[in-house]
């Protein structure tokens, strides 16, 4: 592996050039009390051209979308248009400070506005919060608005349910809201458990957060009967809109009896993923839950737009400002670029492509539900595990063919799990190539299991120790070594 | 544009493979009910060279740094942000990838995670940082949830010096668990340290100070700490990463977790976002951090190599009992620090610093030199400081906007008792002609 | 900022490795009498703060497209650059390698250079394109030069219709070699065939013709290269290649060689350079192209690779020899020429020509509505037409700067008899209100 | 290797939306006769991410001085400034047109005005024409004028003089302007040889045509004897400035008696060469020959700029409209970066560069000129010749190791020759790995020469046949295969 940068450079050398000061200045020791002042700092000393090639040379050992197909499962990574990037480094956008009088910042505030407009129509929603910073933070803001809510409503549901096939941000979040969980199970058919959740369905529980399509890559098809159960019981149902991209112009979640839903601009809105974020997590609600959405909300009076920090029953602020706003420019750059028709294109084609690979592999990897999919299609490793070849053998094996693996171990309620999310952004060739490259991997699980436990045997390093670095943490460099 | 990679011929030819005769099949789990029937109410759809238009226009009415100077802070700052830094964040190959969950085909954004994770040490003091948060209000938030995991105590005092929208997300934050915020009061500027000894007691968690503090001022950092010390409560400082090329770190003076907002280092303004949360620790307590951590390991041959580590805190792994729920972070915003801080390294940001310091600190005295106009709080500050004037703020800043001037905060906004009170905030890119300006305008007020 | 990489305590090193004991003693082969002994008088250093600064205000005293409606052709057009070609000319991979001297460690620009290559011949109809040139006009005098390799005659015959400076390089170029250039006269905008048969002799080693020509119009090309085959002469077309969406290829209609500006190709407008120099010939000319040619061959495993072939061509290896003095080309303009088309394909092109041709005669139409304007000549052209106005064309101008618009060419620069008479251009970018703009300023005057 | 775009795509794909026609239009057989129209246009079609993914794959095939050190002799590959490339990207310059109203560009030509005046205090010129594109334009430009300058003189002078050891542009510039050239050899202390120079140095030669530093990375240490003696015949001298960057603050072709220069924006200024252009070869001259300059010139009246044509004695124009602008303008925001100290350092540190290499190479490999260079070393591969091993060898080895081969086989007069150009923008650390691997393969010669016949072996492709390559000509794609 390459050096760290705390291994290069040299006592003296300066990657930046600053101005002289320009002010009469008497030294920090006169402007500072003598024992508030650093004594040591120990950064490297780089030149420029240290740094550029540096990270330059870093950033080639990644994969990522503009190199290689990145099936990543749940993280619906499709391509991330430049021209969303280009208008996100505008001058008029990336330099206002937050705190600008209203009349300064109009531009932002009106592409805000019609933002949020254009996700609830999306979804079907009323109002929305584009303060959450990525989905997780939708789902706590969610939580804690509904814990709101029914504490205005004076009644106290201390459950949340989730089906055991969710993402590990809900759990976790409806904790962080004060909940306790209540796992429901998956039925055969992919679905949720009917009769499960008419147990667990009652005055104790405050909702049901739900993914749709679930994380299965399945359509929730008792979705009205789900909500019917849920509102019956005086309960709300809460969406996970991580997987919106197979549903954009199909259907709308607040058309299914979701009463509150969050999405990931930096999923089905194309805004990039950076490596791990940052992102963007709207939060959309019915009528009812209005009140209690975090401040500021964006409004318009007249042909002015101003930030809006009159909601007396809501639960506060999520987060310093008004969200991560160059993640909102690039999704409402999305939107615009794809009209409707576009959205629609984009949904059509993700379920194409899952459904394409679900057909051209379901005779060489186990397809626990066996029926057509929607954005991705969930395969099980267990006819490999069978031959002792594990589904990390598969993935790690991938990368030896320039591919991204899919999203592996998840969900949790099928074994050896394969989530293989294309995108629509991906053609069928690629498609063609990954299919052979899995055909390929499936025979040599059968006849060569080492070649598949060593993998991957290209890529920048070979097969890392995990346990290793978990038991000899080691998570900064030191000084002495 | 919907960059959709079929064609319709090859939409039909896929069609067959699946076994089905229009893409409408695909969507047959959707029931009949749901299905959406009508149009969607969306704007219509815009061609790239339309679009740059469009954009161009709402940028056009906003008023940014590249034409007016800016003297507004309250948690955000107008740093210098490197050229060589945009480039390299630019690179696709660090922004178009996901969170390294295949440590394998990932290896650049993990060193410089692991990288990254690192400089807030050696920045901080302390000896464990993670991989980014959101910003620096949810940082502490999470640091307040790890403090009451550590000790299991159920009260966090926060400083009233803290800013504004730091405390709102904290009372947000902690409502949820069902934990006591209390506030320390601040007499002149800084946090009256015999009030905080009243508010001590075994039920407390945490103390938060903020260094410098919401108004510029710095607080003082070892008392509290070891006032916290002896409590058997923690204490968390919440920084301005550049003041710390010149002011002691926390982990000198006795902080325990450590958080900021690093939009500083290196991700500009963006209206408020994204920017980055950073939090740091004792080693003692790396296994209660929120977040994503990368770690060095080994591959089979011996090579060195890095993985996200410690997953066991996560959500993906522990769900209901993981240490946070954060997911997705800011590792592109780390990214950036970590390049800002290379680029910079010791020399820059120390230098930057005293830019700051020395330029606030002429700006204040120009300032008080006016008539009518004096520094509210007579003590040291960094790189903001709070003037009392004779005039509305707001009056003031109508008057400086038309002078292509971006004025400071109107405190009023958060403590009503402060009329007539700005915060001003000074960096390294502010000119002193762009200073003197600024005390002509409030001369001729 | 001097991005040097040696501290002084390794310098210090570094001398001792060499043997000296300052860096002034490696500078000892320098005469003593022509050191520098003074001071140079250059403007004072800045840091990068105030570079931005002083940059932008540079920027600031121009006026750009990005805010005002711009109207001016004249061998450089305002078409659209797509954002992701700027992304992808962006990598350094591209713009920080040196010409492809080393095969193996250039694959990347070589093989793009082959497939600029492929998409100049595509375009022209020709079977051979070089790497690339400097700009249109420079690529035409090596056309010029190339003919007379082929055919050893010393007679250059141009259209009076190329654009005013391709015949001034020319002129100069041709020049060098004492070779003659003769200029055919046109008829109401159109090379005059008759006049042309008057030139054609045996010592006319080509024909140049522009199409369209300078003032947007259609020449004939099959007449006129059918006229110099008979002659024994070449035929060199100079064309406009966002005109090739829709209009017959050179190479369909007995052009030899084919030049051009391809700026319009992805490269904007950037007052007026780098554009890009492109240049086509048939397969029995090859070696007599100018400049650098990738070819395709093998490596020793069979795997296909990029050379730059023919190199015996060339001034490094031909020395005076050589086909040109060319050396440094404008690879990144051919890249960028490269991306777009693939970009665009062929739907894009065709399209893109046609918003042209459509909008440029609605213009056209509506300018000729107006009392006093015409249209100078009424032939058919692409995206470039002549009017002549009752008003100076810099009155017009000034008027149309005032409403954010730039107007086309005043034609009396080039030619003293167009008096009143404006070259206009249209392209896709332009909106039918912001044409519907320039009729109503034009109305108003 | 990588599919071609060609074979790429598939019917029917778009990579751009454009806008609609949005004039009454009735369409193009209305408006271009029939016998004009095209009929077939055989170009791909693609998406937006297959053209990205394209590329942005093939750019990984290359070595750039972002990502290696490419210490290519001749061609000063330094590091390229990031702010450079951010400030020539901005609007206010790039969305120019070349024939707006001087008013309208008024910053554009003051900065053209600056550049000038500082490239002329740099080389201790008169004044100079920004217009060529390159090197070699620059010198033919020079070589134009001074034909236009001896006629005007009625001299007729009809060869030029020019050293072995010279780039070969110089000749073929030379001959384009119609001279015949006359070639003088280089002594064996790597200057011109005086003696074979008097000799031809009389009234039937126009100019010397001299690089300095020359491509021996040496110092013509008799400039001035050179000087008189070319001036005596009544000749002029012109400098190849392209090794500019071993005399930036140290020396000036103004003071060493030239009286046209030509400088490489694109290597002494640090603009990126693009993986072969465009780069800027402006060319400075003295007081008489300023009337033969090429039109226009940005001149000054009063505060306003203004392009001025009126030159009568003009050699006319060299190029369409004024030159590479935005290659000038990264130029002069070099200069403002360095200002004259940091110009300084920078020849001081290539220099130093050179001779560390030197000092550590010289027991490893021959070389010819045993005395301190300027900004590059010239070796010989003769010792590792006689051994089997080529200096071409060396080089692809060279590339194994992730480096960029020096220039090779250039200088002519040096067998074997290996030119080496660190630059000031590297390390001594970065020497220290190349120095290494210098020794390394230098005893690889010795021992497994075979290795390096068959070099480089970690590269996209292994060694590439060039005889093939020029044997069975293949310069363009074929539809049929
Ligand atoms: C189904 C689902 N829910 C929630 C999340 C959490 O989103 P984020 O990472 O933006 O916090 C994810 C992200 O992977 C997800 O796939
Ligand atoms: C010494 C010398 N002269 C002239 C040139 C030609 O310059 P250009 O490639 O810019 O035309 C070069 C370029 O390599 C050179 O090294």
């Amino acid at each position: 592996m390459s050096k760290l940068i705390f291994e290069k450079g040299a006592c003296g050398r300066n990657g930046i050039s600053l101005p002289e000061m320009d002010v009469p200045f008497q030294g920090v020791g006169g402007l500072i009390p003598k024992n508030l002042l650093r004594k040591e700092l120990p950064l490297p000393e780089l030149s420029e051209p240290e740094v550029v090639r540096h990270y330059t040379n870093l950033s080639k050992l990644n994969f990522s979308v503009d190199g290689n197909f990145y099936p990543l499962g749940s993280c619906t990574m499709k391509y991330n248009p430049k021209i969303n990037e280009e208008l996100a480094a505008l001058p008029g956008f990336t330099q206002l400070h937050p705190y600008q009088g209203e009349e300064s910042v109009q531009g932002a505030l009106e592409l805000m506005y019609n933002l949020e407009k254009n996700l609830s129509e999306i979804v079907g929603m009323e109002r929305m919060t584009l303060q959450p910073a990525a989905g997780a933070h939708g789902e706590l803001t969610g939580i804690l608005m509904l814990r709101a809510f029914f504490k205005d409503k004076g009644e106290s549901r201390k459950k949340i349910i989730i089906p055991d096939a969710s993402h590990g941000t809900n759990p976790a979040s409806a904790v962080l809201g004060g909940f306790e969980i209540v796992e429901v199970a998956t039925d055969n058919s992919g679905g949720i458990d009917i009769e499960a959740l008419k147990k667990v369905m009652n005055e104790e529980a405050a909702c049901l957060m739900l993914t749709n399509p679930s994380t299965l890559g399945l359509f929730e098809e008792n979705i009205l009967e789900v909500s019917s159960i849920v509102h019956k019981a005086g309960g709300l149902l809460y969406g996970d809109g991580a997987n919106l991209n197979a549903l954009l112009g199909k259907a709308r979640f607040g058309d299914m009896g979701f009463d509150l839903v969050h999405l990931n601009l930096h999923k089905t809105f194309a805004a990039p993923h950076g490596g791990g974020g940052p992102g963007g997590g709207p939060l959309g609600v019915k009528k009812q839950l209005i009140p209690y959405l975090p401040v500021p909300l964006v409004d318009r009076q007249g042909g002015r737009f101003f930030l809006n920090y009159d909601l007396p029953g809501s639960i506060g602020r999520m987060r310093s400002f008004y969200g991560n706003f160059l993640v909102m420019l690039k999704a409402y750059v999305y939107i615009l670029s794809l009209g409707e028709e576009g959205l629609r294109k984009a949904a059509e084609n993700a379920v194409l492509n899952a459904n394409y690979l679900r057909a051209k592999l379901k005779d060489y990897y186990e397809l626990p539900y066996k029926k057509i999919c929607l954005h991705e299609v969930i395969f099980s490793g267990s006819r490999q595990k069978a031959k002792g070849v594990r589904t990390l053998d598969i993935a790690k094996r991938l990368i030896d063919f320039g591919m991204h693996p899919p999203t592996i171990y998840f969900p949790l309620n099928v074994p050896e799990a394969l989530m293989i999310e294309p995108t629509e952004t991906e053609t069928k060739e690629t498609l063609d190539y990954f299919i052979e490259i899995m055909k390929r991997i499936a025979g040599e699980a059968e006849e060569n299991p080492q070649l598949l436990h060593q993998a991957p045997h290209n890529a920048p390093v070979g097969r890392l120790d995990e346990a290793k670095a978990a038991r000899e943490i080691d998570v900064a460099w030191q000084a002495s070594g | 544009m919907d960059y959709s990679g079929n064609t319709p011929l090859q939409q039909k030819k896929m069609l067959a493979e699946i076994g089905l005769r229009s893409l409408d099949e695909l969507f047959q789990s959707i029931p009949e009910g749901v299905k959406l029937k009508s149009s969607l109410n969306l704007p219509k759809q815009l061609s790239e060279i339309e679009l740059v238009r469009e954009l161009k226009d709402l940028a056009d009415k906003n008023k940014s740094t590249s034409d007016y100077s800016l003297f507004l802070g309250g948690g955000y700052y107008d740093h210098f942000v490197p050229s060589a830094l945009k480039y390299l964040i630019g690179r696709p190959e660090f922004y178009t990838a996901y969170t390294p969950y295949q440590a394998e085909a990932s290896q650049g954004i993990l060193q410089a995670i692991y990288e990254y994770q690192t400089f807030i040490t050696l920045l901080t003091g302390m000896e464990v940082s993670n991989a980014s948060l959101y910003d620096g209000a949810t940082a502490l938030a999470e640091a307040a949830f790890m403090a009451v995991r550590i000790n299991k105590r159920n009260t966090i005092l926060a400083a009233q010096t803290l800013h504004p929208e730091y405390l709102a997300v904290l009372k947000t934050y902690l409502a949820g668990l069902d934990l006591t915020l209390r506030v320390i009061p601040h007499n002149e500027g800084k946090v009256d340290l015999k009030e905080l000894k009243n508010y001590l007691n075994k039920d407390v968690s945490a103390v938060i100070l903020p260094q410098p503090n919401f108004f510029g001022i710095f607080e003082e950092g070892e008392k509290t700490a070891s006032l916290a010390r002896k409590n058997g409560s923690l204490c968390i400082a919440s920084v301005d990463p550049i003041s710390l090329g010149i002011i002691s770190p926390p982990g000198k003076w006795g902080a325990d977790i450590v958080v900021g907002e690093g939009q500083a280092l290196g991700s500009g303004l963006n209206f408020g976002g994204p920017g980055l949360g950073f939090i740091a620790c004792r080693m003692e307590f790396m296994r209660k951090i929120p977040g994503r951590l990368a770690g060095k390991t080994r591959d089979e041959r011996g090579k060195t190599g890095y993985v996200l580590t410690l997953q066991t805190r996560e959500q993906h792994i522990r769900r209901e009992k993981a240490t946070s729920n954060i997911c997705s972070n800011h590792a592109l915003s780390a990214l950036a620090a970590a390049i800002y801080l290379s680029l910079l390294g010791k020399n820059g940001l120390r230098k930057t610093a005293e830019l700051c310091l020395g330029k606030a600190h002429y700006l204040s005295e120009k300032i008080a030199e006016i008539p009518g106009y004096e520094l509210k709080f007579q003590k040291p500050f960094f790189k903001e400081f709070v003037i009392s004037s004779p005039h509305p703020v707001s009056k003031i800043n109508r008057k400086l906007l038309e002078n292509k001037i971006i004025g400071g905060l109107d405190l009023e906004r958060f403590y009503p008792v402060f009329k007539n009170c700005m915060l001003l905030a000074v960096t390294e890119k502010r000119t002193k002609e762009e200073i003197d300006k600024l005390v002509k305008v409030l001369k001729s007020l």
